[in-house]
């Protein structure tokens, strides 16, 4: 049995329904989240590897290089800008984010 | 010495700029320098037409016809402003200018004290201008012109009072029933230029028997004879302005106006232009049996029923006004037995006499300080003796006393009525016939009370009134004279060229097999043998006769007997105090008709509708699907993203299945 | 001559730039006041003449466009600055040019709120209404068209009655959603013909449907400016709430912008269906004279009765304009086109005459109730005069210019169908009854309480502008012709025009 | 790696070393004012755009081995957004004072937001077309987030990075897809290997484009990926607020541009209908729901998801003509979003003014203000003379052009139901009394740019044709 | 086969890691899954050959990223009862797109291989060195991108501080120019005493 482009596809795909069910099943927690995101772009790493390796082309793997870096970076500002709420609101609930609407 | 189209622009001018004059510079120029101006400009008037009249007797006359310029062209319809002098034209002018001017002079003395007085001689003067258009038009143009512009005079001069809630009603009603006519009358006149192209009368006349060819189609597969249609529809027209039945509503009510107006206008004048126009279409008329038949009926019924009102009327005026509306039904059955120049001729001598009877009355009203109920008054005769005098000959006048202008004009009518039976007209015939008969008496009944009242009996005024009866000054009783003059004696002279005579012959055309005149003319002898054979052949010498000794039985004899009579035929005097419920429909259920469709369709259509349904409906829906659609952004990140999603998985799906 | 060839620019420039120039004014001290008045006063003046130059030099004998201007826009669209006037545009033109001074005058120490912005208002307005009647190019006009709505939007927002903001809102989107599907269908006809030129809109052939479409979008944005039947409600509603000068503007001018883009655009550019929808457009305007005829009767507002008698009166227009599909030969329709042009202009003195008499009562009493006066007559006779004068106009009397219009067009109609004769007549019963039963309620019986006691009469510049009024409203009553003769040439090829079918394969 | 290629993206680069310029010279200046990294900041934007200028060529080039693109386009889209970008400082800065929130931090995040949005115009690989969407993105929520002591600036912040996560997941999944069916992630190889290989044109492709389109629609804020935008429009700062209304939007056409028509223009089939109902959806929600606002930030944010129909309406016909007049759209929609944004900043120099309410009788307080407010509302309306009118004119022109009549017409009924609020804008500006008759005191230097912008909206709609010409001619 | 067995366990254990993310009502539960899912990433990216990025993965993330996430987990001082039970009742409708998702998702993987042989991998040649390769390209072909990342990282820094820093009256930090510019005459003052005799 040859594993091949089509298993780590079909893995991406899961995984990154997986992260975007998440984010809207998810009601309380703005951590998960950002974890959730991460989550997904963990999928979107997989079928850059996977297309890379499918085609023998290293471009796909720089990508996913920079999808790590940009990754952190965004990570970082999530999680600020999370403090920056938690400082306003004492909370990270997702339910009490609705200040705005209409 | 002016050319004759100088004379003809100056007959009309004169009278327009004076109006002009003192009506813009009135206050400024002065009360008798208004009334000089007024009465100079209409007495040059006068005397020009009166001139051109007695050359026009001659026999190298030729008729005038020719534009002035051109209004407008569009397309192939020339639409142009001009003159046509003819002999009924100069007859007109003639009786138009000199009416006014009687009653310009008249009016210094009756108006002395009225805070609008250059604006009466304005619009006076302003009335003879318009009038004079009207007759001398040589198109329906500027006839319809002259047709609208003495009703817009005529409106202002019942209003002149326009303090008094009655004059204003009265104008108001007066020209909106004139405008019912007018819808008519420009229908008509559409009509013409339908097909004939054309607004000049000759050209229209050339068409005439085209006209009469053509069918028009007015419900699905009805048609009509065209020719029936449009001259129907212009005499529509002429309902409103002459007064006929039932368009006639207004002329007693304008009896609000000033006197000298009710003897200038709702007398002499401006109700004479239905007969005028008529008469000027007689090429038309001719050739359409059904409408002169349908003149004859309109007519009958309003010599025979509006006389009738004139019999329990108290006020002065209106008496003489029901006494008009009578007498131009006459007109008009005589239009309608195709006798024009019958009608004509009464027209004529109707003015002078009717004029004659209006400013009479005024004087009376002076004198009695503006008290106009008959049953008030009463032997006046021996405080106002020439008023009596000339009352007397008006009242004579009216009922056709032998000898009298009256008499010939009327008695002529009468014998045409008489002697016009040509097919298919019968039962019409006959009717209108017993109508002009039954009403020379009733005529006699209701003048002769109204004279019994008012100069003969018991003197019922209060003491007041009574200590300061008498002669009105000279400017009152002048024109009084003058007019009585031609009163008493211009049937004597006039009826020979006019009935019999060759006077109209190029003006008014009649088909050989209507022309009743001809037919009477054989036995036309001259003037007196005429007034002889009334006595041993009319009936309606007899009539005027026992209408005059009923009068006088009923209010001088045994003044008891009108309220026994009264009493006991209630429902004819309620119908008659109604008058027939004309005016009922006219003031009340017409109006209050309109009023609610237009308040149905307001509130209802307009309002309820078009603007909070359909306008205010569509801006408030797209408003509630506004906030119906904002409550989508609830504000949680939850649902955020799942439109997001939801949005993809739409897009994925799409492609994938679509 | 550097005038004669850009005049009509200058027409449109001139006053737009007074008006821009008029916002930089602080309107604080009587001075600047007076300056602003003056400046609007010479600018309109200035137009008026140059005007009445277009006027003089304008050939009446051709139906081709004359002082044509033309220059690239936008290239990229295909627009251009396309100037020029026929026998249509120029009596428009001159009807603009005439009633704005008064305007101007009427409303002379009137205004006391920002009078500068005021009058620049209408200055800019007016440059813009004579842009729509001289622009050639399709997106031009429609600019000239829409950008018309701001200035009346600002005039009946800023300086109107009660409820200004519900009128004048709904006024500028009524008028605005008409207009935008024109837009649409102006761009569909540049989809056939590559540049926005009118004239080449009328060449290029269509289909029946697609002439439907357009005439429908067309419809729209012309019915509701004249206004028809029933796309008609802001029109009331704004008369009532705009200050005198607006409703001048709006009933003198504005409307006739509806009829002038049916003759203009509607009829030549889709005749075949302009054809199609003749019946449509007749009984609506029927419906638009008998109606507004009734519904005008019961009004209590003057303002409100006068607009409604202005619908009822734009429905000759509408009238004359369709029933020339109702004879086999379009050239037996030139009379009624002719009279619905008449009737526009005429309309456009009478109106506006109107108003201004409103005007000059509400004035002094700030009431438009018909209620509120009574025997008006006894203290302001000479108003009285005028105020009669301009209702005869309006009920149509012969001799003034009210009648000339409704008398072409009811003779025309007659001809197409009695029936559409009858009941257009039947305006000369309903137009007397409602604005003489007003002038009576107002102007006649006794003193009706002491605000109408304490009326003082016309002060010179009032009677200035209703003297001058009456004089024109005269003059077109009693010699229509040199006004017609204006247009004679035009509207003979027009009938021409759109007596062939556009409709490839289709004989005509 | 040569000179020339030094040259070429000698503005970007320019700009990093400007932006550490900042950072340093930032650290050492003292006082609340900060005048001299306001001046510095104003500076590197002067020296960006001319480096921009001077290196915009006839035709377009490659460079940084094909993922660099110089093309008139980006040139014009560059200059376009660094204006904005300086527009919105000046506009910004007594705001920021009065607000004590002037620190370096706002111009450094600023320009690391125009170096983002630069990187994306001239990106021609997604790859890094992906890197400039994050620097632009990561910059915007930083600043959104910046008034640390407001509440609803964080939630909105937090907001916004959520679904922006989400949206570049997406972008980024669609970008894998592309790039496995393709091979490659250069825009012109991608189109190449697409026009080659006719198969290619099928579903895992349209899949890939699907998950682009998300992460593209999300940028612009097109429905029904708009949720982040009325919510970041109210809760910034009306200066950030400012900031993500205008140039971003430009970048966002880049991205739109360079991806679907330069890349995916094979596979126009496929993403023509998606961005219609896209569109269409913007067009219908954007307008009506900004009837219902009270907060005129807010309404903004509405009214800005309704242009963004408009310019994928421009989009979606595929045609050149489209292209240019979307372009010509989100060129004069930041001029006028500027504006009426920049009209609120100063406004809220005396109080804080983002209710509807506040402007009442502004036309009493500043009518200079109010006119300005009024040019531009009227400009958004649509209504002539004024640019918006063109803009509109030019897009409606491209979609009946391309057969969408119906389309049209859709399109501008609602514009007539936008019409509606910002008529009440105006309404509210000059019907209504003023709540108190304090008179607005503007600044000369804001007043004079504001009213240079508000000129401009008309001085485009009176001359259009030059602007539309150059929209043309750089799309070819 | 054995590649196999190794590609289905751990895919397993990936998918059943990313589940608990999601659903673990703990946070930190949360984290713990997601190093573990990254764990398990790592080796399956292992078995399609990219070293180098597993590694970066493990050591990346998991090292800084993963740890960055729980400091602030821990430092925010959540209260972990209320943000328990963060399921609501869409859940289940929520699960249906989802399952909607992956259904099409894997119907357009099939599409692609529709035809296709199922095959490993392409086959890298003897010596390759997955490392090499990308350090290869890294700073050629894609030093645009690589420079922008850069900026990137600056960026993240610049708006970590921006947004977080807050200079609170007695913070004990260190002022290091004041450290500098310290006189030893204000720190140190030298007192004569007198010696203790």
């Amino acid at each position: 049995m040859v594993i091949g482009l089509d298993h780590y596809l079909i893995i991406s795909a899961v995984l990154f329904t997986l992260a975007i069910a998440g984010i809207f099943i998810n009601r309380k927690n703005l951590i998960l989240l950002l974890m959730c995101i991460e989550l997904m772009l963990l999928a979107v790493n997989f079928n850059f590897i996977a297309f890379s390796r499918h085609l023998g082309d290293e471009t796909g793997q720089v990508f996913v290089f920079f999808i790590l870096t940009v990754a952190a970076a965004e990570a970082a500002i999530g999680l600020a800008i999370l403090v920056v709420l938690f400082r306003n609101r004492r909370s990270i609930n997702v339910n009490e984010l609705d200040e705005m609407k209409g | 010495m002016m050319d004759i189209y100088s004379v003809h622009l100056a007959i009309v001018l004169l009278p327009l700029i004076a109006a002009i004059v003192a009506g813009l510079f009135g206050s400024r120029i002065g009360r008798s320098a208004a009334h000089w101006l007024t009465i100079l400009a209409v007495g040059s008037s006068f005397l020009l037409s009166f001139s051109l009249l007695l050359n026009s007797l001659s026999g190298d006359f030729y008729t005038e016809n020719y534009t002035l310029y051109t209004w407008a062209i569009s397309g192939d319809l020339r639409m142009e402003i001009g003159f046509l002098v003819d002999r009924l034209s100069l007859l007109m002018m003639s009786v138009v200018t000199f009416v006014s001017l009687m009653v310009h002079i008249y009016t210094i003395g009756y108006m002395h004290e009225d805070p609008g007085y250059q604006r009466f001689f304005s619009f006076i003067s302003l009335f003879t201008f318009a009038m004079l258009m009207l007759v001398m038009s040589n198109n329906f143009l500027q006839l319809f012109f002259g047709w609208e512009a003495v009703g817009l005079v005529s409106y202002l001069l019942i209003g002149f009072w326009f303090k008094k809630e009655s004059a204003v009603t009265a104008n108001l009603k007066a020209f909106l029933v004139n405008r019912v006519g007018d819808f008519g009358f420009l229908l008509g006149i559409a009509g013409i230029v339908m097909f004939t192209n054309s607004l000049d009368y000759y050209e229209v006349f050339e068409q005439a028997n085209f006209i009469a060819s053509q069918n028009l189609h007015i419900v699905n597969e009805t048609s009509w004879n065209a020719m029936t249609v449009i001259c129907i529809l212009l005499f529509i027209g002429a309902m409103g302005k002459s007064a006929q039945a039932p368009l006639h509503v207004w002329l007693p009510d304008s009896m609000e106006g000033p006197t000298p107006i009710s003897a200038l206008i709702h007398a002499a004048t401006m109700v004479t232009a239905g007969i005028f126009m008529v008469a000027r279409m007689s090429p038309l008329f001719e050739l359409s049996e059904t409408a002169l038949a349908f003149v004859l009926v309109i007519g009958a019924i309003t010599a025979f029923f509006m006389g009738l009102l004139g019999i329990i009327q108290n006020d002065i005026k209106r008496v003489v006004a029901y006494s008009t509306l009578s007498q131009l039904g006459y007109m008009t059955v005589a239009l309608g037995v195709s006798a024009y120049g019958a009608a004509i001729f009464h027209l004529m001598t109707h003015a002078f006499f009717k004029a004659l009877l209006f400013l009479a009355a005024g004087s009376v009203i002076i004198a009695m300080h503006h008290e106009q109920d008959i049953r008030k008054m009463g032997g006046l005769k021996k405080y106002m003796p020439i008023t009596y005098w000339t009352s007397l000959i008006g009242s004579l006048a009216l009922i056709g006393f032998p000898g009298s202008s009256g008499f010939f004009s009327k008695d002529a009518l009468i014998e045409a009525v008489k002697y016009s039976h040509w097919d298919g007209q019968g039962a019409i015939y006959w009717i209108a016939y017993l109508s002009v008969l039954l009403g020379v008496f009733i005529t006699a009944l209701y003048s002769f009370r109204m004279f019994f009242l008012v100069f003969h009996g018991k003197e019922r005024m209060d003491k007041k009134t009574k200590s300061h009866l008498h002669e009105p000054p000279k400017v009152v009783t002048m024109p009084l004279i003058l007019l009585a003059i031609p009163s008493l004696i211009i049937g004597w002279i006039t009826i020979e060229p006019i009935l019999f005579g060759s006077y109209f012959n190029e003006v008014i055309y009649v088909l050989p097999e209507h022309d009743v005149l001809r037919n009477m003319a054989p036995d036309f002898h001259g003037s007196f043998d005429f007034l002889i054979h009334s006595f041993s052949a009319g009936l309606a010498f007899y009539l005027a006769l026992a209408g005059v000794l009923t009068a006088w039985f009923l209010y001088i004899k045994k003044p008891y007997i009108p309220a026994i009579i009264n009493s006991k035929l209630k429902f004819l005097v309620n119908l008659l105090e109604e008058k027939y419920y004309f005016d009922k429909l006219w003031m009340s259920v017409l109006p209050k008709t309109g009023k609610a469709i237009g308040y149905f369709l307001w509130k209802q259509g307009d309002e309820k509708i078009i603007d909070n349904g359909l306008v205010n409906g569509t801006a408030s829906s797209v408003r509630s699907l506004s906030f119906v659609m904002r409550r989508l952004q609830t504000g949680y990140l939850y649902h955020y993203a799942f439109a997001m999603i939801l949005g993809l998985i739409s897009i994925l799906t799409w492609l994938l299945w679509v | 001559m550097m005038l004669i060839n850009s005049i009509l620019s200058t027409m449109i420039w001139l006053p737009i730039l007074a008006g821009i120039s008029l916002l930089f004014l602080s309107d604080n001290d009587e001075r600047t006041k007076n300056t602003v008045r003056y400046i609007s006063l010479g600018a309109s003046l200035a137009t008026l003449f140059l005007g009445v130059y277009l006027y003089l030099e304008f050939d009446g004998t051709t139906a081709s466009m004359q002082f044509i201007e033309k220059m690239p826009w936008i290239e990229s669209l295909g627009v251009q600055y396309y100037l020029g006037v026929d026998g249509i545009s120029v009596p428009l033109i001159l009807l603009t040019v005439f009633i704005t001074p008064f305007v101007v005058i009427s409303s002379w120490d009137v205004i006391k709120l920002k009078p500068a912005q005021y009058f620049a208002a209408f200055l800019i307005l007016e440059g813009l209404m004579i842009g729509v009647f001289s622009a050639l190019d399709a997106i031009l006009f429609y600019v000239f068209w829409e950008a018309m709505l701001v200035p009346m939007f600002l005039i009946i927002g800023i300086w109107g009655g009660q409820r200004r903001i519900y009128a004048t809102v709904k006024f500028f989107l009524y008028t605005f959603l008409g207009s935008v599907l024109m837009l649409v269908s102006f761009i569909y006809l540049y989809g056939q013909t590559a540049d926005f030129d009118l004239q080449n809109f009328m060449m290029t052939p269509l289909t029946m449907f697609e002439q439907q479409l357009i005439f429908i979008a067309f419809l729209l944005a012309f019915a509701v400016k004249v206004p028809m039947w029933p796309v008609h409600t802001w029109l009331p509603d704004a008369h009532v709430e705009a200050p005198t000068g607006g409703s001048v503007i709006l009933a003198a001018i504005m409307l006739k912008m509806g009829g002038y883009g049916f003759i203009r655009l509607s009829m030549p550019i889709t005749p075949d269906a302009s054809e199609y929808f003749a019946f449509m457009m007749i009984v609506l305007s029927l419906i638009a004279v008998t109606y507004i005829g009734f519904v005008a009767l019961m009004q209590t507002d003057m303002k409100k009765l006068i607009a409604y008698s202005s619908i009822a009166h734009m429905g000759f227009v509408t009238l004359g304009f369709f029933i020339v599909w109702s004879f086999v030969e379009t050239s037996q329709g030139t009379l009624g086109v002719t009279g619905a042009m008449v009737q526009m202009i005429s309309h456009g003195l009478i109106s506006g005459a109107m108003f201004l008499c409103v005007g000059v009562l509400y004035d002094r009493m700030h009431s438009r109730e018909i209620s509120a006066y009574g025997g008006v007559a006894n203290t302001m006779p000479i108003f009285a005069a005028f105020m009669v004068f301009f209702s005869m106009s309006n009920a149509g009397l012969p001799g003034t210019s009210g009648f000339v219009g409704e008398f072409m067009v009811i003779l025309a109609s007659f001809k197409a169908n009695i029936w559409y004769a009858f009941l257009a007549a039947t305006t000369l019963i309903l137009g007397a009854a409602y604005t003489l039963w007003m002038v009576k309620r107002v102007l006649y019986g006794e003193v009706a309480n002491d605000n109408v006691a304490k009326l003082t009469d016309l002060n010179s510049r009032e009677f200035f502008v209703l003297s001058v009024l009456a004089a024109s409203v005269l003059l077109v009553g009693v010699w229509p012709s040199p006004l017609i003769d204006l247009m004679t040439a035009t509207i003979d090829q027009l009938m021409l025009q759109i007596s062939e079918t556009k409709i490839i394969g289709v004989e005509s | 790696m040569d000179m020339q290629t030094i040259f070429s993206a000698s503005a970007e680069i320019f700009l990093v070393i400007m932006i550490c310029a900042v950072l340093i010279v930032d650290l050492f200046v003292e006082g609340e004012e900060r005048k001299v990294t306001f001046w510095l900041s104003l500076a590197s934007l002067l020296g960006t755009a001319l480096l921009v200028l001077n290196n915009t060529p006839e035709s377009r080039e490659f460079i940084f081995d094909g993922s660099y693109v110089n093309d008139p386009l980006a040139g014009l889209l560059k200059i376009a957004s660094i204006i904005m970008v300086g527009i919105g400082f000046i506009y910004s800065r007594k705001y920021l004072i009065k607000n004590n929130l002037m620190k370096g931090e706002f111009f450094l995040l600023s320009l690391f937001g125009l170096l983002g949005m630069l990187i994306m115009i001239s990106a021609n690989s997604l790859l890094i077309m992906y890197l400039g969407l994050e620097t632009l993105s990561l910059s915007l929520y930083a600043l959104v987030a910046f008034d640390r002591n407001s509440s609803i600036a964080a939630e909105s912040a937090m907001k916004y990075f959520i679904l922006g996560a989400i949206a570049s997941g997406s972008l980024l999944y669609g970008i894998s897809w592309i790039y496995g069916v393709t091979g490659s992630l250069e825009f012109n190889e991608i189109a190449l290997s697409i026009s080659q290989d006719s198969s290619l044109n099928s579903l895992p492709l349209w899949f890939g484009m699907a998950f682009v389109v998300v992460g593209i629609a999300f940028k612009f804020g097109a429905v029904p990926f708009h949720m982040w935008l009325p919510d970041v429009y109210q809760g910034a700062r009306t200066p950030v607020t400012l900031f993500i209304a205008t140039a971003p939007k430009l970048a966002a056409f880049a991205l739109i541009y360079r991806i679907l028509v330069d890349g995916l223009g094979g596979v126009q089939d496929a993403w023509q209908g998606t961005i219609m109902i896209v569109s269409l959806l913007s067009l219908i929600l954007g307008n009506v729901v900004a009837i219902a606002q009270t907060n005129i930030k807010r309404m903004l944010g509405y009214s800005a998801i309704g242009h963004v129909g408009f310019i994928f309406a421009g989009i979606f016909t595929g045609t050149q003509i489209g292209y240019s007049a979307a372009l010509f759209y989100s060129l004069t929609y930041i001029i006028m979003a500027a504006g009426a944004f920049g009209v609120l900043i100063a406004l809220s120099d005396e109080e804080q003014g983002d209710q509807l309410e506040d402007l009442k009788g502004l036309s009493q307080r500043n009518p200079w203000l109010a006119g300005i407010m009024l040019f531009i509302m009227l400009g958004m309306a649509g209504i002539p003379p004024w640019v918006g009118f063109f803009a509109k004119l030019d897009i409606i022109n491209a979609v009946v052009d391309a057969g969408f009549a119906g389309f049209a017409v859709v399109m501008v009924l609602t514009s007539v139901i936008g019409a509606f609020y910002y008529l009440r804008v105006i309404w509210f500006m000059y019907f209504e009394k003023a709540q108190e008759s304090k008179a607005i005191v503007v600044s000369r230097d804001i007043g004079a740019v504001l009213s240079l912008n508000g000129l401009l909206v008309l001085a485009l709609g009176l001359f259009p044709g030059a602007l539309m010409q150059l929209c043309i001619s750089v799309m070819n | 086969m054995f590649q196999a067995i190794l590609f289905y366990a751990f895919s397993g254990l990936l998918l059943a890691a990313a589940l608990g993310v999601i659903f673990s009502r703990n946070p930190v539960h949360a984290i713990m899954f997601l190093v573990a899912a990254f764990f398990q990433s790592a080796v399956l990216w292992l078995l399609a050959e990219a070293e180098f990025l597993a590694i970066i993965l493990v050591l990346v993330y998991v090292g800084a990223v993963m740890v960055l996430f729980l400091f602030v987990v821990m430092m925010l001082d959540i209260n972990i009862e209320e943000a328990r039970g963060g399921l609501s009742k869409y859940a289940p409708l929520g699960l249906i797109i989802a399952a909607l998702m992956i259904v099409e998702l894997i119907q357009v993987i099939r599409f692609r291989s529709d035809g296709e042989v199922l095959q490993g991998f392409a086959v890298t040649p003897e010596n390759y060195s997955n490392t090499e390769a990308l350090g290869a390209v890294l700073y050629t072909e894609h030093v645009y991108a690589f420079e922008i990342a850069s900026v990137i990282l600056l960026l993240a820094i610049v708006a970590a501080i921006t947004l977080t820093m807050r200079k609170r009256p007695g913070l004990k930090a260190q002022n290091i120019s004041e450290q500098v510019a310290v006189d030893p005459k204000d720190r140190m003052r030298i007192i004569k005493m007198k010696s203790e005799s």
